[in-house]
């Protein structure tokens, strides 16, 4: 039986403020004008500020409610600031691309909000069902928004091929769950780790069902050989959604993998570690070398975050906290910097088409010198040039797998990194060693929303040394039960 | 080898005497009851128009039916050369099998002992000529419920039922092949989807009085309180007006309207498989009667006058007596309850056939319109308000 | 082998061949009656495991409405019936032998494996007795209630979603999709 | 007077496998959609036969959301069709290739 205490809403306020938002803005958008719907934008962020502010007034909070479906404890107020923070990104950078190509429908942002809760609902699960819902939450509106400029066809495409391999995932979790279930009598995340600690079940079927459930999770972080939708999908979506997609589900995606794999599967570490190491190399290494063949930037970066996920990969092997702790702090990094680097995409779009290509590229640093650092700096933070955020992130990574006992993996990792500075510097070279192309193809429009994002996040790539430590201790503090 | 042959004779009688016979009669007494429904209708609506109907064919026309069932099945059996065949072919089967399948969870009266046939059934059982092993008249109880089953699901499984109309139509429209017989197939489709919804949220408030899905469970609740129409008005009215949308009826007959997109989904079909759709809408119509009856006026349960001097308030102005009163109670407790059952349905039933009389055909948006904008928020704020006095009565 | 089973073994057959031939018809329309079947049958298969309720709801969404949908898109898009039955994939053959061998070595490795009970407060004649409705309503109410209220937000988001993708749009007005 | 669980269990693993060759071999979306409504079938088929086996109801719950789920993916997988084919005029994936690499 359930023990129902209304006080216990005020654990789940971060997610109460997004939801009345969301529903403001879906029911605001139909009424308002389309000249103020940009309004409705302010008013995501308003409520997205709120959320996160709420969320530091619980972070302090250890509970477990609602017969344990939820449990908000640091690991999930950690997410919840790196959700807020990615969809603060994502509604600022749509504002005024959604004014030119997405019609300006302004459901958007509150779909945005949306999968702003399902990514919320998934870190905090504390039973495999709410990982589920979460998860559907968080996909069904993201779909929508891949296909939002309807009129699109690279929009629809990325949608349905978006859907199609989604719902594949979503249907091979509920499989393995389902299994789960029959293993041990519950589908409560710490109880299955009691009873799997305890011994004595079917291994093989143990092992499908792990699978099953790392494979859906391996779809949501685009580890190869799950990634065949992500470039597609991350190139036809409209650009600030891939910036927000780059970001969000992967956070997500990691935060139950460390849930599920170190709460609920201590004791089957061997039977997933090997599974991991071998994730995380082909992640790596088909992310990174991909990259280097592409032509269009916004491709490129989407390789690159295929790529980025191989890293935080290795965080997972071992299963150590000092792993966890690293894996914690490196998407925090991640998340600022590739918001940044799409920012830089949006930033520089046109009246009439994006930018995408390397050949818009060519020139930047003398045309518009401003976009080109930052979009110097995104791409030093990606390759992990000091003293950029990405550098830590990746330090921390490297170090933990070298304390885990993996040397070669982290000698691995560094390689990569290398390998990716290839196609991150070709960008760079491009904006300031190349003439810039004939004039004509117009200017960038004004944007004043997403150039303050780009800047806030050129800013803590930046100076992100400055607040290592609390963030550090932030992350430490913050590492699911294990 | 009894070990394998016992229980599937046992089943075999027990399908028989629970299954087999009583859906027998149903069915047949439904299809048979359908063909009648179309007299009266014509007879019915001739009367409010001043025309006489159908008076040529027997005393009073009353043979019309079987004329026309014999017209319709010796009618030459058309199908459309670009049509495909074996969708048109099934259409008019998935249209009418869900229909007759909904019978199944009817209730149609208090148990019987059926005349005492069934207790005389239960001699073979003392006399010995079988052996008990194989004797398959243990199964037959003392009394009789009037329902083939009586599912504990009972209301959803008419709701699946009804929701699976949609296929017939759907696919009548599609595989003749024909842009009117499509359209009306289509509009048809959106119809009963959109009134399913409304429906299902009228009765939700209902179930929530009776706490069962049973619908025997629903007709005994109201056994010991009261006939749900009282508690529920707004529900009965939206359950029975979505009831008239789900079957097709005018007014809301659109897919069928003539003047716009010939006969609708059925455009191309002829002889017994239009009969079919036919058939499917009149059985339709009768089972939203009796699903009406029994949610929201006691289904077999008489009518009983309230006793004067119960009601303090309005009692002592009446010019009645407790004691005429019983008596009148008394008279109506003596009519057999399946009777009550079926003058309910023929009262819904009638009310169908004078709305289609003197309403006007609604536009397709006003019916999307009444549908989705009145009849679902009415519905949930029915719901609503269902829960609150619950809870506040405890 | 007894009565339950032999029930069993027919809802099975019939599921999997309808299921097979659900994937294997050039036409849609074809594709969902098959599919039809086969939720009818799933639904026979829960009732033979106490679970009514599930099957009233399979019918009703599923059967009822999911497929419904199916069907209502497949009328919507008018497609030419010539350009309906996309072909297979070219490599088809190697995807289903792949694909046949994967499924028969996890319907072993599942059927040879080990569920060990763990006798739950719900034995069938419980849930017989008192309904599976009353049963799973119990459950959901109170240790489910988070999650029920959860996937209320997924439904609006679904409903908000197929709104927004497929409204009619009109051409520009004021410079703008129109609404 | 069961049915043994393993039955069940080969059942809903051959229901997934068919859904998954499905799911592989076809190009046209609504299968492909087909498909998938079959996989998560076979979840649900797993989670009523365990439900029943573990005595607990916890399994057809589950039920109860992944059907909930199911419906919603519907709308939106349709309604993602829809707009595609308004733009494409086709429903078969292998022609839904703009973007390559």
């Amino acid at each position: 039986m359930i023990q129902f205490n209304a006080a216990d809403l005020v654990w789940l306020l971060p997610e109460i403020i997004l939801f009345v938002t969301a529903s403001a803005v879906v029911l605001l958008s139909v009424i308002v004008r389309p000249e103020a719907r940009s309004g409705l934008a302010a008013l995501a962020v308003i409520g997205a500020l709120a959320a996160g502010w709420a969320a530091y007034g619980l972070s302090d909070g250890n509970v477990e409610l609602f017969s344990r479906m939820v449990i908000v404890d640091p690991f999930a107020t950690y997410f919840r600031y790196l959700f807020v923070l990615a969809v603060l990104g994502g509604v600022l950078l749509s504002v005024r691309t959604l004014q030119t190509e997405g019609g300006n429908r302004s459901e958007y942002y509150g779909l945005m909000l949306f999968a702003a809760i399902g990514m919320m609902v998934m870190a905090e699960a504390g039973d495999l069902l709410m990982v589920y819902i979460g998860l559907e939450l968080m996909s069904l509106s993201l779909y929508i928004l891949a296909g939002f400029y309807r009129r699109e066809t690279r929009s629809n495409e990325a949608a349905i091929k978006y859907f199609i391999l989604g719902t594949l995932a979503s249907g091979i979790f509920v499989y393995g769950l389902s299994l789960l279930y029959g293993l041990t009598g519950t589908t409560s995340i710490r109880a299955i780790g009691e009873i799997v600690s305890a011994g004595g079940l079917s291994r093989p079927a143990l092992v499908l069902a792990l699978a099953m459930v790392g494979t859906a999770f391996a779809f949501k972080v685009a580890a190869v050989p799950f990634h065949m939708w992500t470039p597609d999908v991350y190139e036809g979506a409209p650009t600030p959604v891939t910036a927000f997609m780059s970001v969000g589900p992967k956070a997500a995606g990691f935060a139950v993998f460390l849930r599920v794999f170190l709460e609920a599967f201590p004791a089957a570490q061997p039977d997933w570690n090997n599974l991991v190491i071998v994730l995380s190399i082909l992640t790596m290494a088909v992310g990174n070398i991909i990259a280097i063949a592409q032509t269009s930037v916004k491709r490129m970066l989407a390789y690159s975050s295929i790529g980025h996920a191989g890293y935080i990969l290795i965080g997972l092997v071992g299963g150590t906290a000092v792993g966890a702790g690293a894996v914690l702090f490196y998407l925090l990094m991640y998340t600022i910097t590739n918001l940044g680097a799409f920012g830089i995409l949006v930033v520089l779009q046109r009246e009439k088409g994006r930018v995408e290509t390397l050949d818009d590229f060519a020139g930047l640093g003398k045309t518009h010198p401003a976009a080109a650092l930052g979009m110097l700096i995104f791409l030093f933070s990606l390759t992990g040039i000091p003293p950029m955020a990405g550098f830590f992130g990746k330090f921390y990574l490297f170090t933990a797998a070298v304390k885990a006992g993996y040397v070669w993996l982290a000698v691995l990792g560094v390689l990569m990194s290398a390998v990716s500075a290839f196609y991150y510097l070709r960008v760079v070279l491009a904006m300031y060693m190349q003439e810039p192309a004939a004039a004509g193809a117009g200017e960038p429009m004004s944007q004043p929303s997403a150039v303050l994002a780009v800047t806030i996040a050129a800013f803590l790539t930046v100076g992100i040394g400055i607040l290592l430590n609390p963030l550090l201790s932030l992350a430490a503090a913050s590492l699911p039960k294990m | 080898m009894t070990d394998l042959i016992q229980p599937i004779f046992q089943t075999a009688a027990w399908v028989v005497i629970y299954a087999f016979v009583p859906s027998f009669i149903v069915m047949n007494a439904v299809l048979i009851a359908g063909a009648f429904l179309t007299y009266v209708e014509r007879k019915v609506i001739g009367h409010i128009q001043q025309r006489p109907g159908p008076n040529r064919v027997g005393p009073l026309g009353l043979l019309q039916p079987l004329a026309d069932g014999i017209k319709l099945l010796t009618k030459e059996d058309i199908i459309p050369a670009q049509a495909d065949r074996f969708v048109f072919v099934i259409a008019p089967f998935l249209s009418l099998v869900p229909v007759i399948m909904a019978y199944a969870v009817i209730p149609w009266g208090e148990p019987t002992t059926l005349m005492g046939v069934l207790p005389w059934l239960r001699v073979f059982d003392g006399w010995g000529y079988i052996p008990a092993a194989w004797n398959p008249f243990p199964l037959v109880p003392e009394k009789a419920t009037l329902v083939i089953s009586n599912l504990n699901i009972g209301v959803l499984y008419i709701l699946g039922m009804s929701g699976l109309s949609a296929y017939g139509i759907i696919l009548a429209g599609w595989g003749s092949n024909s842009k009117y017989a499509l359209l009306g197939g289509l509009r048809s489709a959106a119809q009963v989807i959109s009134y399913e919804i409304a429906m299902g949220l009228a009765i939700v408030g209902t179930l929530m009085l009776a706490g069962s899905l049973s619908l025997v469970d629903i007709v005994r609740a109201q056994e010991s309180s009261f006939w749900y129409v009282l508690a529920q008005p707004l529900g009965f009215l939206i359950f029975f007006i979505s009831g008239i949308a789900e079957t097709n009826r005018a007014p809301f007959d659109l897919p069928e309207a003539e003047s716009e997109i010939v006969a609708g989904f059925h455009t191309e079909y002829s002889g017994m498989r239009f009969a079919f759709f036919f058939m499917a809408e009149y059985g339709a119509m009768v089972i939203i009667s009796a699903m009406a009856s029994i949610l929201y006026l006691g289904g077999w349960l008489p009518l009983q006058l309230p006793i004067p001097s119960a009601l303090p308030a309005i009692g002592s102005t009446l010019a009645v007596t407790d004691g005429a009163v019983r008596a009148v109670n008394g008279a109506l407790m003596a009519v057999p309850p399946i009777v009550w059952m079926l003058s309910k349905i023929g009262f819904f039933l009638f009310v169908y056939i004078w709305l289609r009389a003197t309403f006007p055909r609604l536009r397709y948006d006003q019916l999307m319109h009444l549908g989705w904008k009145v009849m679902l928020p009415l519905g949930l704020a029915n719901i609503f308000v269902t829960g609150l006095v619950i809870l506040v009565k405890g | 082998m007894n009565l339950d089973q032999a029930f069993f073994l027919y809802f099975a057959a019939m599921i999997v061949v309808f299921s097979i031939v659900t994937i294997t018809r050039k036409n849609p329309v074809y594709a969902v009656m098959a599919l039809l079947v086969v939720f009818f049958h799933v639904a026979g298969l829960y009732v033979l495991l106490n679970a009514e309720f599930i099957a009233a709801l399979q019918v009703v969404v599923y059967a009822g409405a999911i497929l419904v949908l199916y069907l209502f898109v497949l009328m919507l898009l008018s497609v030419p019936r010539e350009a309906l039955g996309a072909a297979a994939h070219r490599r088809w053959p190697v995807y289903a032998l792949v694909g046949g061998a994967t499924t028969f070595e996890i319907a072993l490795l599942l059927a040879r494996s080990k569920f060990a009970p763990r006798p739950g407060p719900y034995p069938p004649d419980v849930v017989r007795e008192m309904g599976s409705t009353q049963a799973i309503g119990t459950v959901l109410f109170t240790e489910f209630l988070y999650p029920f209220e959860v996937i209320s937000l997924v439904l609006l988001v679904a409903m908000i979603g197929a709104i927004v993708l497929t409204k009619k749009w009109t051409p520009a007005q004021g410079g703008e999709e129109g609404r | 007077m069961t049915i043994p669980l393993s039955w069940v269990l080969a059942l809903s693993a051959v229901v997934f496998g068919i859904g998954v060759i499905g799911l592989l071999t076809r190009r046209n979306i609504l299968i492909l959609l087909m498909s998938l409504e079959l996989i998560l079938n076979a979840a649900n088929i797993n989670l009523v036969a365990f439900s029943n086996h573990l005595h607990s109801m916890r399994g057809n719950v589950i039920v109860v959301f992944t059907i909930a789920v199911a419906a919603a993916e519907a709308a939106v997988g349709l309604a993602i069709l829809l707009a595609l084919f308004r733009n494409r005029r086709t429903v078969n994936l292998d022609e839904v290739r703009e973007m390559k690499g």
